[in-house]
């Protein structure tokens, strides 16, 4: 297991610098991705009940969960195919950004700029849940949480005998664009405003992908069984800076949950340096490839912005899915 | 005959027993009120909400998503303008994801003037909801329409507002016009379906054999045929027009009323039909006369039937006043009355080109 | 003391009461107000550091807020201009409705209808107070509490290095309109929100006028002298119903703050039930007679929604505090 | 010649230094980035605010309200929608309280396409704007005008937006378009008040010595003289349209771009002064064509100068879809572009009455 969370980590990396890479060539507009989040988000991304309807698990992510939906077994092409925003991109036609996924066959909600709305929405799949087997997991940044809908979710989530099945994730690499967390928070820990609202909390290390594992999981646990909300809070850190507006260049000065994990692992005897560089040779090549064949898609045709402006009455989800 | 908000309530009784309706909810939507204006009394899967208007709506955007049929209120329309951002969502989110994920919710919600409701309970939302694109919005002048249009709303795949002229919900319709299934005699209807006053914990309604019926949204309807000049109306103005009509009639201007029921998308056929006709056309709401969707109807005309207008095409709409004031004067001089509206009917019918 | 504020708590209600009949007799298209909350809002009246600019305090009221006003000293008439929406009504020239005051040369913003804004309005107030003498009151109700703005006051009052000298009170009646408390709420106390953002914090029995008084004497000195936020909830009663909406008659199932008052201080000798009648015949003379005047005093003019629209480039706020 | 950014920087320092500008904030407008355009850096009053839009508002409200002279920022007009209520309130607020507070404040914040936004960082705002009753809405086309619009914005008691064409922020203004006072060689500006990259813990700089210069806010101007069709637009769109404009000199269309400055109040004498002279009109901004701005304009022109226009006036506007995509092709084919333009000045030029 651990073995297979560092590769997904390797790979999910692999995939994130790729994406730089292209913007850096002119292979896209703008990059924004998580980097710097992989030990926790791989473990999130193989925990979830992956499926489709209120008895597996709704996802509101937000731009930073490419390792999320990789460790979920997304393609990794489609990733490419949104940065070169072609219009085979399945996420959003050649629309939306880079990172912007959506994958309704798994409960991917469509992943949107607009910070922190995916919380006031992540009620309404969590409340569709109340009787059913799935959860809802909605994750945010920190500075967001100073949004109304972070509190919204809070609200609506703990309402006493109407408690919501929902997994509310702050993941704090303590910035947002350029602003530092201290400063702008009173908070000591962001969970801890859970707590007025009789929620289960925690703040873990979110660079630690054994913990990260440990703790969602009991979390998941929680709100799988009690259908009660839960609160977690995971330090992590933002490797390539916020986007591609601020350069997307490598920083030294914040831990690099792969490497950490890697050197635990060659500790242990579990992994070899050589061996790691042969994954990352190998996926660094796979990715390569692949980006080479996205430049050669089709750009969406301008008529095309009028497509999917309405749904028609015979619209039916299933058979849309299908068709994906 | 019911009234608009009688119309309403059976609408989502109907939406609820047979069209898969499984939460209608907002502030004070449940027992034991059942609305601010008692549209959702009685009905099965109601419930209060936090008073949270962006909750109630990102709630009913999830709803959607995870397959439900909510239909959610804001209380007053007044009070939706924190949540712009939510409802750009709502309408963007299939287009967005390519086809992805529809959003099947209808949001319903109180508008405009009449009531003495002074500056946060008089807003109009017809502007603010034809510029928000993904979004089909209605607006009933009927009982009948509104519950045709509602059933149309909540089978609808898409978000659907149903916007519900304050002025109007506890009127009935022009005579004959009855939903099919309520009973002939009004007393018996309100007997079977008003809460009564006081503890209504032992309350039950007891419903009509309504009968589905769907008004479909994009079609208008004449409500009063004319010759010589077109009005171009929806809601609350749709009967003020009618009456100002009718009274014009003796002074030999014959107006057509166009109640339009869907803003978007709405009944070009019928307008060009009608402007066709009388070449004449004046556009009326109550919704604030700058950016006015009044205003979009008149630019499309000019730009497709220039040369058919005889008359310069008028709009009469509310103020561009940062709001309505509570006294009789304030809110009469803010807004279309009957009056102003015959005023410039006979300037358009006697203009000579 | 005591007896001061006594005096006013019954004047309060007098004053309530006239805007209701008035309201029922057609002297005003809708009511809403404070009775029920007396003992909390006369205290916090008498307790403001009265005047206009930063040094002084400003308050951002809701409309339940007569008691307060009143106690401040606010012209009793004008309440009942603004009910009869007239020419006269120095608040809103008949534009708003009965409840709405806005008195700037007290520091008293303009009351709106829209619930919890002006927690997001009073964080300006009070940051341009950080380094006066002056802080900011801000008060709304306890289903209002769900709106992201309390949310928003709560982040931006206490940022480490950036704490605001804020009051925040939340009276709560246990209901909103129609919906009751229970079943809306996760938290036990509301006041407990604070709690995580490193906030003092209390949750008082509002219906008692020295209790009211100790708490808000002491709240308001530490958010004065330490210019940091404090969140108060205070527990009240509704004794008309939420407004002419629900028909406005007395409910006998609520504590009356009013009576309770009386009954202590007969008690103790300090009033009789004599006296309390007499004084109670006196202010519903004196306010019969003002509604009298006001019934004869002239509506607005249509013509009159142009004014006010924008204030010229000559305005000065003073000038138009000495018109008035 | 300074860029736009550096105009409104320079526009703001003057505003700290001289008209009692005490706070510019907003999210990231402070140290170190100074705003995610650098519209922001190097001032004195600049800091950060939590990322929470409806805050920022609403402080700027409060302190308006306290007697500060704010100057708020959103990051992107995209994520204003959900403070319309509170923007309503900043303009409702002198006349709701009958004249007892003003709210003397200025809020700005980037708008429009043409930078590959995609979906969430192309929106516009002027339709919003527009029908905000209570507000004055400039935007500006050059850096002089940015400047001088921005300093009358600081000095107006009420209200003001200020709304910043993105993809003009980093371009020049007209030859010979100075800002009083700045030095003439860029290089030297640059050097002067551009932050260096990297650390800039130490950096400060050196403001030249600037003068008041004020465009007063009503006034339009214009910016291309000419005789056959006029041309209403603003930001974006009027560097667009002179290019279109000079472009069609050659096939003998004179084409006068009227650049409105103010949205509102706007200058309703020059619209009317250039379409009496011209006679054909075409309205263009990049908002969407439902309920738009453009249309509240040409709606005005056929009820006031119906008989003056030899040809049907046109809009051309951004089309009425849920977003911008981010393609090259889904962009321009979003919003209007030079080549549009010039076929729509061709149709309106060579129209026969
Ligand atoms: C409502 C809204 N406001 C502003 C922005 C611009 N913006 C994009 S990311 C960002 C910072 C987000 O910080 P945080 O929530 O901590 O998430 P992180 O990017 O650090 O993971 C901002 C301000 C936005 N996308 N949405
Ligand atoms: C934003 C907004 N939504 C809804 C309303 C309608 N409304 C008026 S009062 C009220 C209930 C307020 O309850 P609470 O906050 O507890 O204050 P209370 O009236 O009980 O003092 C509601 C829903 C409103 N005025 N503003
Ligand atoms: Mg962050
Ligand atoms: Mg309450």
């Amino acid at each position: 297991m651990l073995l297979r969370i560092h590769e997904l980590m390797l790979e999910a990396r692999v995939l994130e610098e790729r994406l730089i890479t292209m913007y850096k060539q002119g292979d896209g507009y703008f990059w924004i991705g998580g980097p710097g989040e992989e030990a926790f988000n791989i473990p999130l991304g193989l925990l979830v009940d992956k499926g489709q309807g209120v008895d597996h698990d709704y996802l509101h992510l937000h731009y930073r969960s490419s390792g999320t939906l990789l460790a979920m077994g997304a393609d990794r092409i489609d990733s490419l195919r949104q940065m070169k925003n072609t219009a085979t991109d399945p996420y959003s036609r050649g629309r939306n950004f880079a990172g912007h996924a959506s994958i309704r066959k798994w409960n991917v909600a469509p992943i949107s700029s607009p910070i922190e709305v995916q919380f006031s929405i992540a009620i309404g799949t969590a409340m569709a849940q109340r009787n059913a087997k799935g959860i809802t997991i909605v994750q945010g940044g920190d500075a967001g949480t100073a949004e109304g809908d972070f509190a919204t979710a809070l609200v609506w989530a703990s309402r006493k005998g109407a408690e919501l099945p929902l997994l509310m994730i702050v993941t704090n690499n303590k910035f947002g664009i350029s602003t530092p967390y201290d400063g702008q928070h009173g908070e000591v820990r962001i969970s801890d405003r859970g707590k007025a609202f009789g929620m289960k909390t925690a703040t873990i290390d979110g660079n630690d992908p054994e913990e990260a594992w440990a703790q969602l999981k009991a979390a998941m646990d929680y709100v799988r069984t009690e259908r009660k909300p839960f609160l977690m809070e995971a330090m992590v850190s933002r490797l390539y800076g916020h986007s591609s507006a601020s350069g997307a260049n490598f920083v030294t000065n914040e831990t690099d949950p792969l490497t950490r994990f890697e050197k635990k692992l060659e500790e242990r005897g579990l992994l070899t340096r050589a061996k790691a560089d042969e994954m990352r040779a190998k996926y660094t090549a796979r990715l390569l490839e692949a980006s080479k064949k996205v430049r050669e898609e089709p750009q969406p045709a301008p008529e095309s912005i009028y497509d999917y402006v309405f749904a028609d009455e015979n619209y039916v989800a299933e058979t849309k899915n299908g068709e994906k | 005959m019911a009234t608009m908000v009688q119309a309403i309530r059976m609408a989502l009784h109907v939406g609820e027993e047979r069209l898969g309706v499984t939460d209608i909810f907002g502030e004070d939507v449940g027992p034991p009120l059942g609305g601010v204006f008692t549209a959702t009394q009685g009905l099965k899967t109601t419930w209060n909400s936090p008073l949270d208007e962006r909750g109630i709506v990102g709630m009913a955007i999830g709803l959607a998503l995870a397959g439900r049929c909510p239909v959610a209120e804001i209380q007053f329309c007044d009070y939706a303008f924190n949540t712009i951002d939510l409802l750009k969502i709502a309408g963007n989110t299939y287009w967005s994801s390519g086809g992805d994920w529809n959003v099947p919710m209808v949001l319903m919600t109180p508008v405009g003037a009449g009531i003495r409701g002074s500056i946060y309970h008089s807003h109009s939302f017809d502007a603010q909801a034809t510029r928000t694109p993904g979004w089909k919005i209605v607006m009933p002048s009927t009982p009948l329409d509104a519950y045709g249009l509602l059933l149309s709303a909540i089978k609808d795949p898409n978000p659907v507002m149903f916007l519900k002229p304050k002025a109007l919900l506890r009127q009935k319709g022009p005579k004959g016009e009855v939903i099919p299934g309520e009973p002939g005699d009004d007393k018996a209807l309100s007997k079977l379906i008003d809460a009564p006053l006081g503890d209504r914990t032992k309350w039950k309604p007891e419903w009509p054999k309504l009968e589905e019926y769907f008004v479909p949204i994009g079609k208008a309807k004449i409500a009063r045929p004319g010759r010589h000049v077109t009005v171009l109306t929806y809601g609350r103005n749709v009967p003020m027009s009618v009456a100002a009509a009718d009274e014009l009639a003796g002074e030999g201007i014959d107006a057509e009323i166009i109640d339009l029921r869907s803003l978007h998308p709405y009944d070009w056929d019928a307008i060009v039909q009608s402007v066709k006709k009388t070449n004449r056309v004046l556009c009326v709401n109550e919704d604030t006369e700058i950016t006015n969707f009044g205003e979009h109807l008149i630019r499309r005309l000019v730009e497709e039937l220039f040369y058919e207008l005889h008359a310069p095409p008028r709009l009469l709409a509310g103020k561009h006043l940062p709001g309505i004031g509570l006294a009789d004067n304030l809110e009469h001089a803010s807004v279309p009355q009957k009056e102003s509206i015959k005023a410039a009917l006979r300037e358009l019918a006697r203009h000579e080109p």
